[in-house]
């Protein structure tokens, strides 16, 4: 509605917050202690497909846990985030790997190329931040759209840094001695630890890490500043937040998410191509936050998960189904399928699930906990 | 907290495309006073806010607050020297909490940034704690003490306005500004807005400028008035010299002066 | 010199209809302040249809049918999915769009294979000779179609009562409803016509110099962004001169790539966005964009 | 989940022969990593097809070694993360790739398959695929193709030294590579490129083929879409710009004969091409037409379905050759295909697979549209590799 | 919705001159925002060609009720489980707010909601997008044009930058400009000048000789009986007290908590300072 009107509406999405019962807070300890659980045992059950398509998923859930800090909790539509992966995984790759032939590079130890990486992704971000500064809804959001198809100029140009149109190989990460690639054997309880193994844990860790960083900063001074500039842009300004300075910053940040979530992806891949960081990719980060929720760290990862998971299985199963339709027949492929269904899905969150996964989630707990408070409770004499 | 400075208006002009808002507009509130600006809707009595709180830049004149001149500022800074502003229209986040929004009025008085947030420094651990204290005092003082984890959407439109005013107090002003506190309250609950202001003069010694249309409370409250029509001043004074001037009477009151029987003398 | 003019006249007719598919994404805009990126799928669409019909039943026939089938597709779009939306903003329901993009595009995709399919439009090959420079007949009737149209929808926001109706209801759903203004026929006329304007635009994107629509041919409403964008979402005005920019730029850095080879070779299809930022740093609401004023 | 502690190590089999992953006493697991959504879905789809009839004829004359080959598809849309997925998904159960699509697509697993990967067969023509045992092209490189082309158009339309020839090519490793080849033959003929990069979204080509015009080229190369030759042969005809154009193997459809254009393209146009064309005369072309056209009767015949089919059966032979040696562990494949010197399989076009750093072939046959030749294309020089062609020296990687 | 059932007898039966005259009635009306109950049973009738008010402070269920009216619940997620509205013995219960209006009810809604984006004509022309003839909108923009005037000069500017006061006679002069058969007003005085306010006062008298039924939700108590015949006191969704304005505005209770005149036995409202506890300056 028109910000000149008297907002009296009451939000009806998001219902109060209420203290949770003492029992709830130790129900969640132990779900968590499960998630820890299930998360160890995976390497050992599960394997390589699942596993890649695991760290696919984690990397995706730190960066758009990135992107949902800027769109989500700031209210600044980004398209551009597959830059900032892009920048995150060639960055990696050209600080970490040995120049050879027409190929340039650093050769600097894998660790400190990954954290250069991602304060190159943060540079990056900076350099953009007169216009992330400056605009804002569909406009900030086609501004940074600009910056997908700068990027892959660049990425398709600049050969001795990114290999050009094939990309290069991505040198795996070796942490105090430990290489997180097959090269070395390592067999733990039988199961012999080649890389998906090593990188599930090593995307696992720096999931948790940046889930955490990120909650931080939504709970507290920088959080609060960020949601009131996206619901009351001047109302911000007059409690003393500086607007423009924050979007930027928070631009920064999120960028550097991204930029984690490229480094992680390129490790995955073992190989960074330039033909991945399209439109279609970010495209995607901001159907994950849709659909798992706007704002809140929770619905980034659940929507991570989601949108890079679904596709993969559906493609995986599709042998289940005779493959190949039969030319005339007007029949799905399979793969086919799996795309429509797809799209179908986000179209279905959109519509049905406001505040998305996440908030159907809650709105079940709070169901399950009772109802709201009755306008009694909540008048002003009494 | 010494008590504030005085705050100079002088000549404000401000222009916009092709009419002027407000026409060399000049005035003092003196340290501590209540001081309203009332004027007949139109009158630029928010643009005067909204000069003041940086939201607008005047064409000419100088704002000075103290040592500061404000025209030049943008408005975190103005803010940073202390001067708090509620808004006409509501202007909160409703999905936060009251807690959350009152606590953004700390931020001007906070240190915590992205990195010790997301580190959860001890020094964050500890800012947060000191002032989430003071922010239940405040808001036990407004009187919102059982609603602090209620997020604001849901709270009735006369709660809304005093979670405004407390977000305000938390800045520490040194000079609020109050747009409009009691519009859309019934006489009871004007009352207690009454009551509350002058209670934050009192307890605070901040100076503050009250914008209101309610005479009652005006003539009640202030120690000074100054009247605004079409972004002139036309009038200022004491209330009651003010409520005396037939020009005033003309541009704003009208009847309602004569005839003590009508609403706005029993609002209080 | 003749290269220049050459360039600049392709530049101008080019843009003339990326300034029609802009002309989509501004109306919709305009409608429900959501942007459409299913818009590629309304082009293939009506494109679809013009070129299987144009054999059976004729090209001016065949148009008329792939203008209604577009903006039929649009109907559905909008009452099937936008309408049903309980999304609380519109950039949430942009991505509705996407999702409704990736089914279309696919399911038209799977019809046209591999084919590609011309348009049996009037013009064929022809150009026109303007002294030493040559101009597709095809672009000279973009160029004016799109002024037409462009010039008949400025007039229609301004001064039609499904302009105010439409710009009411996107600005505040409610209050418009207490006007008397049926939400759900307003935002549904809208994407028919921008289903409309999306099969116009097909057919001059499919007809010569290109050989005829495939499935890639969705594809270009992707530079159409920028051009809504730098001429302002919500400006009719600003579609074309977005359009035109665009156009322009696009065709005379390709065309003098060869001497602009340092920025690196392709540099023609980055451009419009390059312009568009630049524009955008001065203009954050574009050329012709109503920036938000608010007050409190 | 899958019993993981089991290790993939080689064993053999009931029958003495060694098996390595994807292979057991019954069945052989044949790979295929192929587009069916994304850019090149329906050439993916005739690939499959030509590759999936290959292995039904195989198994119908009793499997490989005894064994039925299993062939497992994926889809990967073209798109990168998808291909990454399938790889690791399938590498583990397949004994060989059939075909990979895609140059992108192969070079981002490029390096494992490199490192301990089984034959994999891929349908890219970029330098970058040479060099590891695994990795087989067909044919040859972007490059030679266009050198042959371009030392064809000088015999034929007496380009002389100073002359001017464009290249237009579409931004990619098939452009950059077909670039290189250009460029190498016009300084053997003391001639310049004239560049003009496009994009593969790029629809209408009148710019540069505008700035062509300015230049005053004697002769254009396409390296780009099927679409994109149309948009640039049709304008050249409107513009009057009359030069002979050389299409790269991908930047042609028959579909395009029924375009507007189709005139224009009968007229000046030719495409360079490794494999000979379905319209050649040759047994298994023939018969390769007639069960193709049994078993998907509503289908058309297209070059899709010929390289399916012929990667397959390269695939199948090194799989019989292996299987004679009694060793259908992974480096026992790759060896019994890399002992292969002339394979031909019936094709014309015949392959050395012995150096891995080299294409199997540097012959390219010069084809023009035509309507009633079978896929729309007619030989008007056979497969032959001109003296620069011989001499262009490839740099692997 | 359970079709009209007969008033439950604990609720004062509104005495009303003309019910059969068949104005606007609402019957034991039950709204709820999800789980929140706003309204729970309220019964009114607004007689044509009158004037009534509903006082009650806020959160009471005012505008809920107007929302009910006018079908603009949907759009707070707001459901009817019972209880009717009936305009001339016509159900409204369960059409869409254009139909409302098409039936000449048309409401002013809570805090002005002008279009910000468009211009202050434009806003007007929107009045008329429910209703039908171009003469009839000219003759209704001449008369609205004359109540406010300064809707006149500032034709051209965008509403958004209108002030707060011009902003509400904008949002009247809209509803107007569909020349309702009844008005629904939510706070029209909200944040207008005692001089304007008296205006607002003076146009409904107005607009109601000219045969407008008035149904008038305020908080400006005073202002709202002395132009309704007759009122209604809302509280927490349900009618408290009902009555004839004059006698509603002799009451006490009504004195006290809507007329805000202090009396003084304590532990009402009055008193609520002396428990306010004090506030220290903040030193840190
Ligand atoms: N941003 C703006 N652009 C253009 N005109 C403006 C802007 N803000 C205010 N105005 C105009 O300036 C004049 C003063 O507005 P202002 O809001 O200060 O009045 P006010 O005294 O607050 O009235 P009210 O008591 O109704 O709130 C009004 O005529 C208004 O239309
Ligand atoms: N969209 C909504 N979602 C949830 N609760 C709501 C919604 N709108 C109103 N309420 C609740 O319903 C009750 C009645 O609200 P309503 O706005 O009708 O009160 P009111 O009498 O108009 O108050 P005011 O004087 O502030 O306008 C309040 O408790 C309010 O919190
Ligand atoms: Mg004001
Ligand atoms: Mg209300």
């Amino acid at each position: 509605m028109s910000e000149t009107s008297v907002s009296k509406k009451p939000p009806s999405e998001r219902p109060a917050p209420r203290a949770l019962p003492a029992g709830a807070s130790l129900v969640r300890v132990l779900a968590w202690a499960a998630v820890a659980v299930v998360t160890i045992m995976i390497p050992f059950y599960l394997d390589a497909f699942w596993l890649t398509a695991g760290m696919f998923a984690m990397s995706a859930a730190v960066g758009a846990i990135g992107i949902n800090l800027l769109t989500g909790a700031t209210g600044q539509l980004s398209m551009g985030h597959a830059f900032f992966l892009a920048v995150g995984a060639y960055g990696y790759v050209y600080f970490s790997s040995e120049p050879d032939g027409h190929l340039g590079g650093l050769g600097l130890p894998t660790p400190l190329a990954a954290v250069l990486a991602i304060a190159l992704t943060g540079l990056a971000g900076g350099v953009f931040s007169p216009i992330a500064g400056r605009l804002k809804g569909a406009y900030l959001g086609i501004a940074t759209l600009a910056l997908i198809f700068l990027g892959q100029h660049v990425l398709f140009s600049a050969e001795p840094v990114t290999g050009g149109y094939n990309g290069r190989a991505v040198p795996p990460l070796e942490l105090l001695g430990f290489g997180f690639s097959d090269d070395t054997e390592l067999v733990v309880l039988g199961v012999p630890f080649g890389a998906p193994e090593r990188l599930w844990y090593l995307g696992a860790a720096l999931l948790v890490l940046s889930a955490w960083f990120a909650r931080g900063v939504l709970r507290d001074r920088p959080g609060r500043a960020m949601n009131t500039i996206r619901d009351h842009e001047t109302a911000a300004g007059v409690m003393g937040v500086p607007v423009a300075r924050y979007r930027a910053g928070v631009f920064v940040l999120s960028s550097m998410y991204g930029g984690l979530a490229g480094v992680m992806l390129a490790l995955s891949f073992q190989r960074a191509v330039p033909e991945y960081f399209g439109v279609m990719l970010s495209l995607d980060y901001l159907a994950m936050i849709v659909i798992g929720g706007l704002g809140s760290v929770g619905g980034a990862v659940i929507g991570a998960f989601f949108v890079s998971l679904l596709p993969q299985l559906l493609t995986r199963y599709s042998d289940s189904l005779p493959l190949v339709a039969q030319p005339g027949e007007s029949g799905f492929s399979p793969a086919e399928a799996a795309r429509v269904l797809y799209g179908a899905a986000v179209v279905a969150v959109v519509l049905f699930l406001p505040g998305g996964l996440l908030g159907l989630a809650s709105r079940i707990r709070a169901s399950l906990a009772g109802r709201l408070p009755h306008p009694r409770d909540t008048r002003s004499s009494s | 907290m010494s008590a504030p400075p005085p705050l100079e208006v002088r000549d404000v002009t401000v222009r916009f495309s092709g009419l002027v808002a407000l026409d060399s507009v000049g005035f003092t509130v003196e340290p501590g006073s209540i001081h309203a600006v009332i004027g007949p809707n139109g009158a630029g009595k928010s643009t005067c806010f909204n000069v003041l709180s940086g939201v607008y830049r005047a064409s000419s004149g100088s704002l000075r607050f103290g040592g500061a001149e404000l025209t030049k500022l943008p408005t975190h800074e103005i803010a940073a020297l202390g001067v708090a502003r509620t808004f006409q229209n509501i202007a909160l986040s409703p999905h936060l909490s009251v807690a959350d929004n009152l606590m953004l009025g700390r931020h001007r008085l906070t240190r915590t940034g992205f990195v010790s947030a997301g580190l959860r420094l001890p020094a964050a651990r500890r800012e947060r704690a000191l002032h989430s204290e003071r922010v239940a005092e405040i808001a036990a003082f407004v009187g919102l003490a059982g609603r602090l984890p209620v997020p604001v959407g849901l709270l009735p439109y006369g709660v809304q306005k005093r979670v405004e005013l407390a977000r305000a107090l938390c800045m520490e002003p040194r000079l609020l500004l109050l747009d409009e506190p009691v519009a859309g309250m019934n006489g009871g609950e004007r009352r207690e807005m009454a009551a509350l202001i002058s209670a934050i003069r009192e307890d605070l010694g901040i100076s503050l400028l009250l914008v209101e249309h309610d005479m009652g409370m005006v003539m009640r409250l202030a120690d000074a008035v100054t009247v605004l029509d079409f972004g002139r001043r036309i009038a200022g004074g004491t209330p009651a010299e003010v409520q005396r001037d037939p020009e005033v009477i003309r541009a704003y009151l009208g009847a309602a002066a004569e005839q003590p029987a009508a609403h706005d003398e029993e609002q209080v | 010199m003749t290269t220049f003019a050459e360039l600049l006249l392709n530049g101008v007719s080019m843009g003339a209809v990326y300034a029609l598919i802009a002309l989509g994404f501004v109306i919709i805009f305009k409608a429900s302040e959501v942007v459409n990126f299913a818009h590629a799928s309304l082009l293939l669409a009506g494109g679809f249809v013009i070129a299987k019909l144009h054999g059976q039943i004729g090209f001016w026939p065949a148009l008329a049918a792939g203008i209604a089938g577009a903006a039929l597709v649009g109907c559905l779009v909008e009452f099937l999915v936008i309408r049903r939306s309980k999304a609380p903003d519109h950039s949430v329901l942009a991505i509705a769009t996407i999702g409704v993009d990736i089914v279309l595009a696919t399911e038209i995709a799977r019809h046209i294979g591999t084919d590609v399919l011309a348009m049996g439009d009037p013009w064929g090959d022809r150009v026109v000779h303007l002294g030493p420079v040559s101009i597709a007949q095809t672009r000279i009737a973009a160029l004016l179609v799109a002024l037409v149209l462009i010039t008949a929808f400025l007039l229609a926001f301004k001064h039609t009562g499904w302009g105010v109706a439409m710009r009411a209801a996107a600005e505040d759903g409610e209050t418009a409803a207490l006007m008397g203004v049926r939400l759900g026929r307003i935002s549904m006329s809208a994407w028919a016509v921008a289903g409309a304007l999306a099969a116009v635009a097909a057919l001059f994107l499919a007809v010569f110099p290109t050989p005829g629509m495939d499935k890639a041919t969705g594809l270009v409403a992707l530079k159409a962004f920028p051009a809504a964008i730098l001429g302002g979402l919500d400006s009719t005005t600003g579609a074309l001169v977005g359009g035109l920019l665009i156009g322009v730029t696009e065709a005379l850095m390709s065309g003098y790539q060869g001497d602009l080879a340092f920025l690196g070779r392709g540099i023609g299809d980055v451009a419009p966005f390059l312009v568009m930022l630049l524009v955008l740093l001065i203009r954050p609401a574009g050329l012709f964009g109503t920036r938000e004023l608010t007050r409190v | 989940g899958s019993d993981k502690s089991a290790d993939n190590g080689d064993k053999t089999g009931a029958d003495g022969v060694k098996l390595g992953p994807g292979v057991t006493d019954k069945t052989i697991g044949v790979g295929m990593i192929t587009d069916l959504t994304g850019p090149y879905a329906p050439l993916g789809k005739s690939i499959s097809q030509g590759a999936q009839l290959y292995f039904e004829q195989v198994n119908q004359a009793g499997g490989i070694c005894g064994r039925t080959v299993e062939p497992q598809v994926r889809d990967m849309g073209y798109d990168v993360q998808k291909s990454v997925a399938s790889y690791t998904e399938l590498e583990p159960k397949v004994a060989a790739f059939a075909h990979f699509i895609g140059s992108a697509t192969v070079g981002a697993v490029q390096d494992r398959i490199a490192k301990n990967g089984p034959l994999t067969l891929v349908l890219a023509w970029s330098p970058q695929m040479l060099g590891a045992k695994q990795i087989q092209m067909t044919g040859t490189t972007y490059a030679v193709d266009v050198i042959n082309g371009v030392d064809y158009a000088v015999k034929t339309h007496g380009l002389k030294s100073g002359d001017k020839i464009g290249h237009i090519y579409v931004e990619g490793d098939y452009g950059v590579d077909s670039l290189a080849g250009s460029t190498f033959a016009a300084q053997q003929h003391g001639m310049t490129v004239v560049e003009q990069k496009v994009k593969a979204t790029d629809a209408d080509m009148t710019s540069q083929v505008a700035a062509m015009k300015s230049e005053g080229v004697k002769a254009i190369v396409l390296s780009v879409s099927p679409k994109q030759t149309a948009s640039a042969v049709g304008v050249a005809a409107a513009q009057g710009l009359n030069v002979p154009f050389l299409g790269s193997n991908s930047s042609y459809a028959p579909q395009l004969l029924d375009t507007p254009v189709g005139p224009a393209l009968v007229k000046n146009f030719v495409v360079m091409q490794a494999a000979s064309p379905l319209s050649a005369d040759l047994d298994a072309m023939k018969k390769l037409a007639t069960d193709y056209k049994a078993k998907y009767p509503d289908a058309t015949l297209d070059n899709g379905v010929m390289a399916g089919f012929t990667t397959a059966a390269i695939t199948g032979d090194a799989l019989k050759l292996a299987c004679e040696k009694k060793d259908l562990t992974r480096d026992g494949i790759i060896s019994a295909h890399r002992s292969q010197n002339a394979w031909d399989g019936g094709f014309g076009s015949k392959m050395d697979f012995t150096d891995v750093s080299q294409p199997p072939s540097r012959d390219t046959n010069i084809l023009q549209p035509d309507k009633d030749s079978l896929g729309g294309l007619k030989t008007i020089q056979e497969a032959s590799a001109s003296d620069n062609a011989k001499k262009y020296e490839i740099k692997v990687g | 919705m359970a079709a009209d059932d007969p008033l439950p007898p604990d609720r004062p039966v509104p005495e009303t001159e003309t019910s059969e005259g068949g104005g606007l009635r609402v019957r034991d009306l039950r709204v709820s925002y999800g789980p929140v109950q706003a309204l729970n049973g309220v019964s009114l009738e607004v007689p044509q060609g009158s004037v009534v008010a509903v006082l009650g402070s806020n959160g009471a269920g005012k505008s809920t009720l107007l929302r009910a009216i006018s079908g603009t619940l949907r759009f707070h997620r707001g459901s009817v489980p019972s209880g009717s509205v009936e305009y001339a013995g016509a159900r409204l219960s369960g059409l869409d707010a254009p139909a409302v209006v098409a039936r000449g009810i048309t409401q002013v809604p809570e805090g002005r909601r002008v279009f910000g984006r468009m211009t202050v004509a434009e806003n007007l022309r929107a009045g008329t997008l429910g209703v039908r003839g171009r003469k009839a909108a000219a003759a209704a923009r001449e008369h609205v044009l004359e109540l406010f005037p300064v809707l006149a000069e500032r034709a051209g500017q965008r509403a958004g930058l209108l002030s707060g006061g011009e902003q509400q006679m904008l949002a009247i002069g809209r509803a107007l400009m569909a020349r309702p058969r009844v008005l629904l007003l939510d706070e029209p005085t909200l944040g207008l000048a005692p001089l304007m306010s008296a205006r607002i006062a003076d146009t409904v008298r107005r607009i109601n000789s000219e045969g407008t039924t008035v149904l008038l939700v305020e908080q400006n108590a005073a202002m709202a009986l002395s132009l309704a015949s007759h009122a209604y006191v809302l509280e927490v969704g349900e009618v408290v007290m009902s009555g004839p304005a004059d006698e509603l505005a002799a009451s006490d209770e009504v004195r006290r908590r809507y007329l805000g005149e202090v009396d003084e036995e304590p532990g009402a409202e009055g008193s609520a300072p002396a428990e306010r506890p004090v506030l220290t300056r903040w030193s840190a």
